[in-house]
């Protein structure tokens, strides 16, 4: 038993630390705000989630998992928040998304027949 | 010599960056981020001569004998929170100066001051 | 394992501190800020696990609870001339108008 | 070993900051910078200090700063003449301090003479004599209450400051117009409005839990206060500033602040009134071990009425001054 949540919560960790990564390599290397901003938001909260989980289950303590959960839900509530209010902070101050109009349209007429 | 010295090197230098910040900078705004650099790398050079090799956090728990120091946790624990206070009547200075004058740099407003008198 | 999640999180948070003062918008940074911030959360409570006093969890609930204070504080005053970005292109138009 | 690499990350972001022209950039690095050093100060096991400095850093530092750029402008002149003197006097500074380390007991060494004078008394008697787990809160609250005492005067201190800097009286037509942008604000941001509507709860809840639970964890009055200022400003920012008054009134806010205090002071002159010095809790009951305890709760009360309600009024005149900077602009054109 002991060996099985050892192995689930380092199994959780990688994957949370994977995602993390995965993550910040976003930041860096998207072109404008608006996909930088999409590349966070979207592994975030599940990164968060699966690395609290891995520490959910090295530690069957009741009042530390509890802390760990309520961290966990409140990341879940806010940090989708955060983004919507600063992608809507960013529009209303008038930072438009990169857009690469010519090659869509490339790709457009190259696809079809 | 270097790791354990290294905490208190580090200190200097961002003693030095806010220090530098302060006296070079003409902007108000800018010194105040400038003092309260000044002011974090001295709460981190009193905790870290706080801490203790093979020690850990200063409540008490059954079965731990080595804890670190508590007292320049206490010292900086309320330097914090006055730091914010004083931040705040700074960037308030800061704002009257703004509404007074027209601007925070340092030279502008000397200027002005010449200039009435 | 808490020592590989650690350095994991070491890295992002080098990564976020690149694009904070890379920019090029304002919008970059509170973005990097704000991913930092979720960053800290998760480094404080798996510190907690790796020094073996777990129950100090409290200090990552403060920033999970109150974190995005300044997020909301620049969406409360935007539409102000303050904020205005100009776009990373116009800029470079200007630079080239200019030389 | 974590340590280092966090002081190299604040030496990395202190080198920006200074680099930066741009303010609300520097505000937004200043931001990492307290992060971060919340981080390093819970691998040097200073939790009740990490908590402080999370829940200051967290929100209320960088918000002010924001505020306050808004009304004094963005973008840093450069200056005129390179700093030659400045950068030879800080690397003079600089280089006399770091001899000055040289002889300094190395990082961590357990008989350095921090270590070997008053603390070892505060570890081994603190328990039978102050009845109290958290080390940091039996110094902070009972054997150097006085110091404390003194601070809290500070914080009361600056919070007046603030007050006769900034305040502003406002005519009736201005509070509507204020009101109308407020209301227009309200409307646009249902999403915001209700997840915050949903939190604010809880960030109260949880500041009642660090006010209380200070003795046996981290925590104490201070973080607590400024917790709970932090979810009235929360409140303040997305529901206007006006309905927050109207929820917690200016006066009674100031109130607080003095009653804050008020109560700090009392506590030692009941215990000098029993004959026993200023802030000595035994003199509060027939136990000791039971006056040290209500001391310390009665006097971190005070603490946190204090600290938040000077956050709180630090805050709410900020915002007025800017909103009263703004509807003159519009009454000129």
């Amino acid at each position: 038993m002991d060996t099985l949540m050892n192995i689930s919560s380092a199994v959780f960790l990688l994957i949370g630390s994977f995602l993390c990564i995965s993550g910040g390599v976003g930041i860096l290397r998207f072109p404008d705000f608006y996909t930088r901003m999409h590349a966070v938001g979207v592994t975030e909260t599940l990164a968060t989630a699966m690395i609290l989980i891995g520490l959910m289950l090295q530690n069957p303590d009741g009042l530390v998992d509890l802390k760990l959960i309520i961290i966990l839900l409140m990341t879940l509530f806010i940090s989708p928040t955060a983004s919507h209010a600063l992608a809507k902070a960013a529009m209303i101050n008038g930072l438009k998304p990169k857009i690469n109009r010519q090659a869509d349209n490339e790709r457009l007429t190259s696809s079809k027949p | 010599m270097l790791m354990g010295l290294y905490n208190y090197w580090v200190v200097v230098v961002l003693m030095m960056i806010g220090f530098y910040i302060v006296i070079a900078h003409g902007n108000l705004i800018k010194k105040i981020v400038g003092l309260s650099i000044f002011q974090t790398s001295v709460f981190i050079f009193y905790i870290s001569m706080a801490k203790v090799d093979g020690g850990t956090a200063p409540i008490l728990v059954e079965g731990i004998k080595q804890y670190s120091n508590p007292l320049p946790h206490v010292l900086i624990l309320t330097a914090i929170v006055v730091g914010i206070a004083t931040t705040a009547v700074g960037l308030a200075l800061a704002v009257r100066l703004k509404e007074a004058y027209g601007s925070i740099e340092e030279e502008e407003i000397q200027k002005k001051d010449n200039l009435d008198c | 394992m808490l020592i590989a999640a650690t350095i994991a999180i070491l890295v992002v948070m080098i990564m976020a501190i690149t694009r904070a003062i890379m920019g090029p918008t304002l919008y970059d940074r509170i973005l990097a800020v704000n991913m930092f911030g979720t960053k800290t959360v998760l480094l404080i409570s798996v510190l907690g696990f790796v020094m073996g006093r777990p129950e100090f969890l409290d200090i990552a609930i403060v920033y999970a609870l109150i974190n995005f204070i300044s997020v909301i504080a620049v969406l409360r005053h935007s539409g102000k001339s303050i904020f205005k970005t100009t776009q990373p292109e116009e800029k470079e138009k200007e630079k080239e108008k200019n030389s | 070993m974590i340590n280092i690499v966090l002081l190299a990350f604040l030496v990395v972001i202190a080198i920006a900051i200074v680099r930066m022209r741009d303010l609300l950039a520097v505000s937004m690095l200043l931001g990492i910078y307290g992060l971060l050093s919340a981080s390093f100060f819970v691998t040097m096991d200073a939790v009740d200090v990490a908590f402080t400095e999370a829940s200051v850093g967290a929100g209320i530092s960088t918000l002010l700063m924001l505020i306050a750029i808004t009304m004094t402008g963005r973008s840093e002149h450069p200056e005129r003449h390179k700093p030659v003197l400045a950068l030879f006097v800080v690397l003079i500074t600089g280089s006399l301090l770091i001899y000055g380390t040289l002889e300094m007991p190395y990082f961590g060494s357990a008989d350095a003479p921090i270590h070997l004078h008053v603390a070892p008394h505060y570890i081994n008697n603190s328990m039978q004599e102050i009845g109290v787990p958290n080390i940091v809160t039996s110094v902070l609250a009972s054997y150097r209450a006085f110091d404390t005492f003194g601070e809290v005067v500070v914080i009361f201190t600056a919070g007046i400051g603030v007050l006769a800097l900034l305040s502003v009286v406002r005519r009736p037509e201005d509070i509507i117009k204020i009101d109308s942008t407020n209301n227009l604000m309200r409307a646009e941001y249902l999403i915001l409005r209700i997840v915050v509507k949903m939190l604010i709860p809880f960030i109260l809840l949880y500041a009642l839990y660090v006010q209380f639970h200070g003795d046996y964890g981290p925590g104490g009055g201070f973080q607590a206060g400024v917790i709970f200022a932090s979810a009235i400003i929360l409140y303040a920012m997305l529901f206007g500033i006006s309905t927050a008054r109207r929820v917690i009134n200016q006066s009674v806010i100031q109130f607080f602040a003095a009653i804050g205090v008020l109560l700090y002071g009392s506590v030692g002159v009941v215990s000098l009134l029993n004959g026993k010095s200023f802030l000595d809790y035994s003199a509060l009951s027939a136990d000791p071990v039971a006056g040290q305890h209500l001391g310390i709760l009665l006097i971190e009360l005070g603490v946190g009425f204090t600290v938040a309600s000077v956050m709180v009024i630090i805050f709410f005149n900020f915002e007025g001054r800017r909103d009263n900077s703004l509807t003159k602009e519009s009454n000129k054109t």
